[in-house]
């Protein structure tokens, strides 16, 4: 049948269009939440730290987002943050100066960028399933990850560190980089090539006899995936200042569900960067409700994975209740 | 489209897991003996258990996946571990109160998946989260109980040429779900919703109903998978399932079956669980440093993927 | 103004594993001409269409473009040289709007790459008043292509392939799903752009338009071109014999005069004040071995009608089968009720692509073959279901993807001829089918009919609607407009009640 | 942003003063028995502070989480304004920079379980290097010095993985005759070191010696027993109630069997619980406590460990405890007060 939404014309459309919004406030919801329990959320020590930690998963989010909208899906983003990792970390060596960072962080992203095209090729050109394409390639990644550094260690300046974990411009630098990312997202969005990942993600048949180059937009997805893992990867070293080639993989799965919070759909075609960087966000605040809400330790990760039910549960609920007059 | 890939991908599977065999046998004299064939096929048998439910789950199609199987196991061994009681009388009831509980997280994923409309993938992600918290908040850690000698021989000991039980309880497993799959109204519409829902609804498929069955039947046969497990390892541990989730996927996809749903078979499944722990048992026993193993089995599964399963062409 | 062009198929073959989509296939057509692309239901005219504007890779043949040989490895190959294609299944992304599809791949842009989307929604603006008055006003360019009917998803694909202002045009069965008002605007189109010097390939089943639009004819029959024709010399009789063996052409199976339906016996099935989104308290009663027609514009809420009566749709209103008052919340009690239902879009609400003939058969009635399937006794019913169809197959095994659009449709048919229904309703069966399927389809009806099933049937084709119905129901905006039944049972009646007493809202 | 933390802490001040403290726990890794035991022995010794109006409730985060998730449950206790935090750091060097943070809040920090290089954070652990090589050094004199040795492996890149393993590689250098034939990784997972094992035997039929880490080692012993080979190995054990149980039962069948585990003390925790409470009193360390490149680990012994000549009477201990039960040991007050001033 035609389960077509039925399509409500003018202002209402654009608000209701937005696929951030329920997650816009279920994120709103979780910050009131946070600051009832924790009063000093606010101070700008605290907020900034709490960026910091977000940020890695925020960046992760909005690569998984990008190839999810192109109609494809990523498992290899964590293996991929460890390899660039520790390439960055072991190219910066004891005591780097400006080239040797220049140097490291630039081959990190290079690195982060040819395993997405790795895994694009595979998607793309061989056309083979992505679940299990990424899942297999975060095997080879990881592989490399540990052959580069066998055990955690490397050092970095920290100069360099307090340049992320302080401001830029006046403003905390990790706020900087969501606005900037947040930015260049919207500004792709009114390209052309924006709207070949989502005709790609929504009907890659009709897209390809339109003309779109399917292929290579698949490809492309997959690369700019690995980009912002790179970056995610970039943000980790200077939050923690060393290298650990196993510090990626916990990180894959959680980006998917923060996708999906984001209200990008993962039959792709649909949704937006913004909405999953939220996502990343709301599941980093739950941990700290629970912090802060004095859980019971054997109850924490109850208490974790029910809230996340929830939170994913709501559209669909709301829908439910919706349907049910009908 | 091409048909001659399409050639029963359940055989490709095996003649892979046998080539696999063979080529270990070459590199690695000793490998390819009898006594390491039996213990391959045992440690398949876990595989292939646990990866019985996501063959459904995936034949259902709409994104279907399974991603809480793993705790689901852990889950299963814990509760026959602690009712059980190390007594052989009460193995069977703990085993059924097992599976009953599986069977229930499964419908719970299922309802999640068609009422509430939350993808697949997510869904049992969160499930995953909310059965491993339930573990800890009620064990606190402290895992009791006893794992029975019945269990033990039922599944390590040789029951006849050397064949350990949980090798024919597989066998079991499979003849049944082959039945299910190719002989039974269930199986017929649960194909037929991995290919079209609308056309099923329209011909009279309950379509979340069969949904919600298959969730179901993938967390009992979790559950069973953790009975088997347990019978193995004789001790419960908080992690002991997790490392079976998504390998089970893997073995689901070697073994041919679509992602996308409608089309697959739980024969090629157990080819695939069979290629991929030979090919785990082949890494272990060569001498390479862990970031060798991991290399190459990422690069061997991208091997094994582009046999077959491969998604259609653009240009026809 | 365009420069005059021509262009040639010759000898192009396209197998697909066991399959010879195309045999020998070929055409030619000039600047400024419409020619008429003909053939049964998998002859090849697709194929033939899809392989010249670069979708599908022949396995032989060439093409010429203006005398110089040309191989278009893709659509954008093809667009470039001007080639575009009305593709029959369209080519449009659900989730994006009018405009976004419209413009995909050629949109205004400003550097980097910025799309200039005041333009683009101006543009589409434009483009979409071609149509005016024949579209609702929830057509706009912003509008999401997934919310549209299928006959202004349709309109949108023709646009769209206008926007690439093409020197050379395929429509595939682009009138299947519009309206009789929307055909008529698009044939005003064609003569227009046709007289601006465009090359226009136009497939349809329907030979009143043929003959009302083509300049020329070229015939497929089983993949191979058997000829070309020139409209004006030609009649409907010659080409129906070049597009199928036997001359055997279809013939309306009027119900015998004699076995009137006894209205005095008691209704097999009653709706009363049925509303839904679409319906505004729409009755109707059915007698045994009546055919009750269902006309008037596309959209108008007659497939609402089928699907809320197949418990498909929730509904408010009454439902009776047989004096009994039913309550179907779910097309399986209808089914369980003696309901069938044949939907109107066979790919995705009829088949199952992937499964065999066998199993799409099967669907609806595996529960009757035991626990554990009977499989031999499933397959002798199926088996014999589709001799009594004749669907033309390999085996029972065949993917149904291998059938053409009539033996699919048999197909969907069949499914539920094997459960004997007491009431079959059916979604503009013959669509997209050719004259012989037709034929075949309008017999099986008329057995049904003899046999005491009743049956409601929409369809798209006016003439099928006077030629086999005892009875037909004129919707209009949800509303039953008027009820024609014998002297009424015309063709201008029909017309002037399709087109309500107030005309539809236009932008 | 550290400096901006000073102010966010209530009397997270440390210097001179008697409580009552409150003291965070920060643990990223929930799947493991290790684990809570040692949250428990926290929880114990903990209550015995509070009777005395020393401490408050322990503030405990424990969950799954990545280094990045770990420095988040950090900062939410400096934001709590905790006096104290302990810490199972998930990795030895991604946390300096939050340690220094809480530093800089005044607050203490101890690291348990495994050290971590930030010279603001005290590490309360046994040395781990130490705890393989008294296994290794066993093993090597039941062979004799010399014979074929397989190695168990945890967590491949983990650091504890990697410190141990360095332990035994240098104890074998002194047996030339040792030859390792091959090392696995079954990542502290028990199913896992038995099937790793189970391949092994399987294809290697002239195992004599298998050193293996805690977590595996049961595993590892009922491959052995499962595939019973005509001349069984030298296995290195673990000292956990499940092992020693099933330690008990293969002496049935094969009296002359002997193995060794050394306590891996899940009492760290609450060893560190101590060091911290002495600190916030304002103690000061005595000269030369303090070992390790930073200067800041404080080894604490090492409990123990079970072998032929004391199987018993451990075995007796344990025999109905839970197959997860680690033999514990951690410092006495006496003990902690006895390694400052
Ligand atoms: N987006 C696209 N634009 C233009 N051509 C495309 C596009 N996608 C695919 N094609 C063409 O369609 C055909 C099928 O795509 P693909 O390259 O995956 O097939 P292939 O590589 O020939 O298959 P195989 O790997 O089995 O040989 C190829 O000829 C390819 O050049
Ligand atoms: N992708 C495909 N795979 C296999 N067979 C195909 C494929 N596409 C078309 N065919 C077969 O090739 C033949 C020609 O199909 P085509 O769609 O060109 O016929 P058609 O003339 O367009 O029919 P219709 O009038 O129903 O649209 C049919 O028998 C069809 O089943
Ligand atoms: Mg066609
Ligand atoms: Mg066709």
């Amino acid at each position: 049948m035609k389960s077509s939404t039925a399509y409500t014309p003018g202002l209402l459309r654009t608000i209701f269009r937005q696929s951030y919004l329920v997650s816009l406030l279920l994120l709103i919801g979780a910050v009131l939440i946070n600051y009832a329990l924790q009063p000093n959320f606010f101070r700008p020590g605290v907020l900034n730290g709490n960026l910091q930690t977000f940020l890695p998963l925020m960046l992760l989010a909005a690569g998984q987002a990008v190839v999810v909208i192109a109609g494809g899906i990523d498992l290899s983003v964590g293996a991929i943050i460890s390899l660039v990792n520790v390439v960055i970390v072991r190219l910066l060596g004891t005591h780097a100066g400006p080239t040797e960072i220049l140097l490291a962080i630039g081959a990190g992203l290079l690195c982060g960028v040819l395993a997405g095209a790795f895994n694009g090729i595979c998607v793309a050109y061989l056309r083979f399933q992505p679940i299990v394409t990424t899942f297999a390639s975060s095997f080879v990644f990881s592989g490399l990850a540990l052959w580069i550094m066998p055990s955690p260690g490397g050092s970095v300046p920290s100069a360099l560190m307090d340049v992320f974990q302080g401001r830029l411009l006046g403003i905390p630098s990790a706020l900087l980089i969501i606005v900037v990312i947040l930015l260049l997202w919207n500004l792709l969005r009114a390209t052309r090539y924006s709207r070949y990942l989502y005709a790609v993600g929504g009907q890659a048949m009709s897209a390809y006899i339109t003309g779109v180059p399917v292929t290579r937009i698949r490809l492309s997805s997959y690369m700019l995936s690995g980009l912002m893992a790179a970056l995610s990867a970039l943000a980790l070293v200077l939050g923690t200042g060393t290298g650990d080639p196993l510090v990626g993989s916990p990180m894959t799965l959680t980006s998917i569900v923060a996708v999906v919070l984001g209200g990008t759909r993962l039959s792709g075609g649909q949704g937006g960067v913004a909405g999953p960087m939220i996502g990343a966000a709301i599941l980093s605040i739950i941990l700290n409700i629970i912090a802060f809400a004095n859980v019971p330790t054997w109850w924490q990760t109850l208490v974790n994975g029910l809230i996340v039910m929830i939170a994913l549960a709501g559209p669909g609920l709301i829908a439910l209740v919706r349907r049910q007059p009908a | 489209m091409n048909k001659s890939l399409k050639l029963n991908p359940a055989l490709i599977a095996l003649l892979l897991a046998i080539g696999l065999f063979v080529l270990g046998g070459l590199l690695r004299p000793g490998f390819a003996s009898y006594s390491l064939a039996i213990n391959i096929l045992r440690l398949a048998a876990f595989l292939g258990i646990v990866a019985a439910g996501q063959t459904l789950v995936i034949i259902g199609g709409g994104e279907g996946i399974d991603l809480s199987v793993g705790s689901v196991v852990t889950l299963g061994a814990i509760l026959v571990y602690h009712f059980s009681n190390g007594q052989d009388a009460l193995v069977f009831p703990a085993l059924a109160g097992a599976i009953a509980v599986g069977f229930g997280i499964g419908a719970l994923n299922g309802l999640g998946v068609t009422l509430l409309r939350i993808p697949p993938l997510v869904m049992t992600l969160g499930m995953t989260g909310v059965v491993q918290g339930l573990i800890l908040a009620v064990t606190q850690g402290a895992l009791t109980g006893g794992s029975a000698q019945l269990m033990v021989n039922l599944v390590s000991s040789p029951l006849i040429f050397g064949v350990p039980g949980v090798v024919l309880l597989w066998l079991l497993v499979g003849a049944v779900l082959w039945v299910v799959l190719t002989r039974t109204p269930y199986g017929k519409q649960l194909f037929a919703i991995g290919v079209n829902r609308t056309t099923s609804r329209l011909s009279g498929v309950r379509v979340p109903a069969v949904l919600i069955l298959t969730y179901a039947l993938s967390g009992a046969l979790a559950a069973l998978g953790g009975f088997v497990l347990l019978g193995y390892t004789q001790r419960v541990f908080l992690n002991l399932g997790a490392a079976y989730t998504l390998p089970s996927v893997a073995a689901v996809v070697v073994g041919g079956t679509l992602l996308a749903g409608g089309e697959g078979s739980y024969l090629g499944t157990m080819a695939g669980a069979l290629v991929l722990t030979i090919l785990t048992s082949l890494l272990t026993t060569m001498e390479l440093p862990e970031s060798m193993r991991q290399i190459v089995y990422g690069l061997t599964l991208l091997l094994l993927l582009s046999a077959y399963g491969r998604q259609r062409k653009l240009r026809g | 103004m365009m420069i005059k062009i021509s262009l040639a198929a010759q000898h192009l073959v396209k197998r697909y594993g066991g399959v010879t989509a195309l045999a020998d296939g070929g055409l030619e057509v000039r600047a400024g001409e419409v020619l008429a692309l003909m053939g049964a239901n998998g002859s090849g005219k697709s194929t033939l269409s899809k392989i010249i504007t670069g979708v599908v890779a022949p396995d032989e043949g060439q093409l010429l473009l203006d005398d110089r040989e040309v191989v278009f490895s893709s659509p954008q190959a093809a667009q470039r040289s001007g080639i575009v294609e009305v593709y029959q299944e369209l080519s449009l992304i659900p989730d994006m709007s009018v405009a976004e599809n419209i413009w995909l791949t050629h949109e205004p842009v400003t550097w980097p790459g910025i799309v200039r989307k005041r333009e683009l929604l101006a543009r589409t603006k434009e483009l979409l008043d071609l149509f005016a008055g024949t579209i609702s006003s929830s057509l706009q360019p912003d509008a999401p292509v997934r919310t549209l009917p299928p006959d202004e998803k349709q309109i949108v694909e023709i646009l769209k392939a206008l926007s690439l202002q093409p020197r050379i045009m395929f429509l595939d069965e682009a009138t299947a799903s519009l309206d009789s008002r929307q055909v008529e605007r698009l044939f005003e189109l064609m003569a227009r752009w046709k007289a601006q010097g465009m090359a226009l390939v136009f497939v349809s089943h329907r030979m009143e338009e043929i003959f009302r639009i083509a300049d020329r004819a070229t015939v497929l029959r089983s993949g191979k071109t058997v000829g070309s024709v020139e409209i004006a010399r030609s009649n409907e009789q010659e080409l129906v014999d070049m597009m199928i063996e036997r001359g055997a052409v279809s013939r309306y199976i009027k119900r015998s005069a004699e076995r009137e339906p006894r209205s005095t016996a008691p209704a097999r099935l009653r709706v009363e004040n049925m509303r839904t989104e679409v319906l505004r308290d729409v009755s109707l009663s059915l007698h045994a071995g009546e055919l009750l027609g269902l006309g008037g514009l596309r959209g108008q809420g007659q497939n609402e009608i089928l699907l809320a009566i197949f418990g498909a749709i929730p509904f408010s209103g009454t439902v009776e089968l047989a004096e009994q008052r039913v309550n179907f919340t779910h097309p399986r009690q209808a089914m369980r009720k003696g309901v069938a239902y044949v939907p109107g879009d066979r790919s995705s609400e009829g088949l199952l692509p992937l499964r065999s003939i066998l199993e799409n058969l099967q669907l609806p009635s595996w529960m009757r073959y035991g626990p554990v399937l009977k499989l031999g006794k499933a397959r002798e019913d199926a088996a014999r279901i589709a001799k009594d169809l004749n669907v033309v197959m390999g085996s029972l095994d065949a993917p149904v993807s291998s059938l053409s659009g009539g033996n699919a449709q048999k197909v969907v048919l069949g499914k539920w001829l094997l459960r004997e229904p007491q009431v079959l309703l059916l979604d503009d069966p013959t669509k997209g089918v050719d004259v012989d399927a037709k034929g075949e389809i309008y017999k099986i009806l008329a057995d049904l009919r003899e046999r005491g099933t009743a049956i409601i049937l929409y369809s798209s084709d006016d003439e099928e609607l006077l030629g086999l119905c005892d009875r037909v129901l004129v919707l209009h905006d949800g509303k039953v407009q008027a009820e024609l039944v014998g002297s009424t049972l015309t063709r201008s009646e029909l017309v002037t009640a399709s087109m309500g007493t107030e005309r539809k809202s236009s932008v | 942003g550290g400096s901006e933390q000073g102010n966010s802490g209530n009397g997270g001040n440390g210097g001179s003063s008697n409580g009552p403290f409150t003291i965070g726990v920060s643990n990223g890794f929930v799947a493991s028995e290790w684990r809570t035991q040692m949250i428990q022995d926290m929880q114990g010794v903990n209550a015995e502070y509070k009777k005395a109006g020393l401490t408050k409730d322990l503030v405990v985060q424990s969950a799954d989480v990545d280094v990045n998730g770990q420095i988040q449950q950090i900062r939410n206790l400096i934001n709590r304004g905790v006096n104290a935090i302990i810490i199972d750091p998930n990795s030895p060097t991604g946390l300096d920079s939050v340690i220094k943070q809480a530093k800089d809040a005044g607050i203490t920090v101890i690291c348990v379980d495994e050290a971590v290089s930030s010279p603001e954070a005290i590490n309360v652990v046994i040395d781990q290097t130490e705890w393989a090589r008294m296994s290794a050094r066993w093993l090597a004199e039941q062979l004799h010095g010399k014979g074929n040795v397989v190695v168990v492996n945890g967590v491949a890149g983990h650091p504890a993985n990697e410190a141990r393993y360095d332990g035994v590689k240098e104890v074998f250098k002194q047996y030339p005759g040792i030859k390792v034939l091959n090392v696995v990784n079954a990542n502290w997972d028990e199913a896992t070191g038995q099937q790793k094992m189970a391949d092994l035997l399987a294809s290697q039929p002239n195992i004599d010696g298998i050193w293996v880490q805690d977590g595996m080692a049961q595993g590892v012993l009922q491959a052995v027993d499962a595939a019973n080979p005509a001349k069984w190995p030298v296995i290195v054990g673990e000292a956990r109630a499940g092992y020693l149980q099933l330690w008990q039962k293969v002496k049935q069948k094969h009296p002359d069997f002997t193995s060794y585990g050394v306590v891996n003390p899940p009492g760290a925790g609450a060893s560190g619980l101590r060091v911290a409470l002495e600190l916030l009193q304002g103690k000061k360390f005595k000269d030369g406590t303090l070992k390790g490149d930073a200067h800041n680990t404080l080894f604490v012994p090492i409990p123990g460990k079970v072998d032929a000549s004391n199987f018993e009477q451990q075995y007796a201990q344990v025999k109905d405890k839970p197959g997860t039960y680690t033999l514990d040991g951690s410092i006495s007050e006496a003990d902690a007060k006895a390694f400052f001033q």
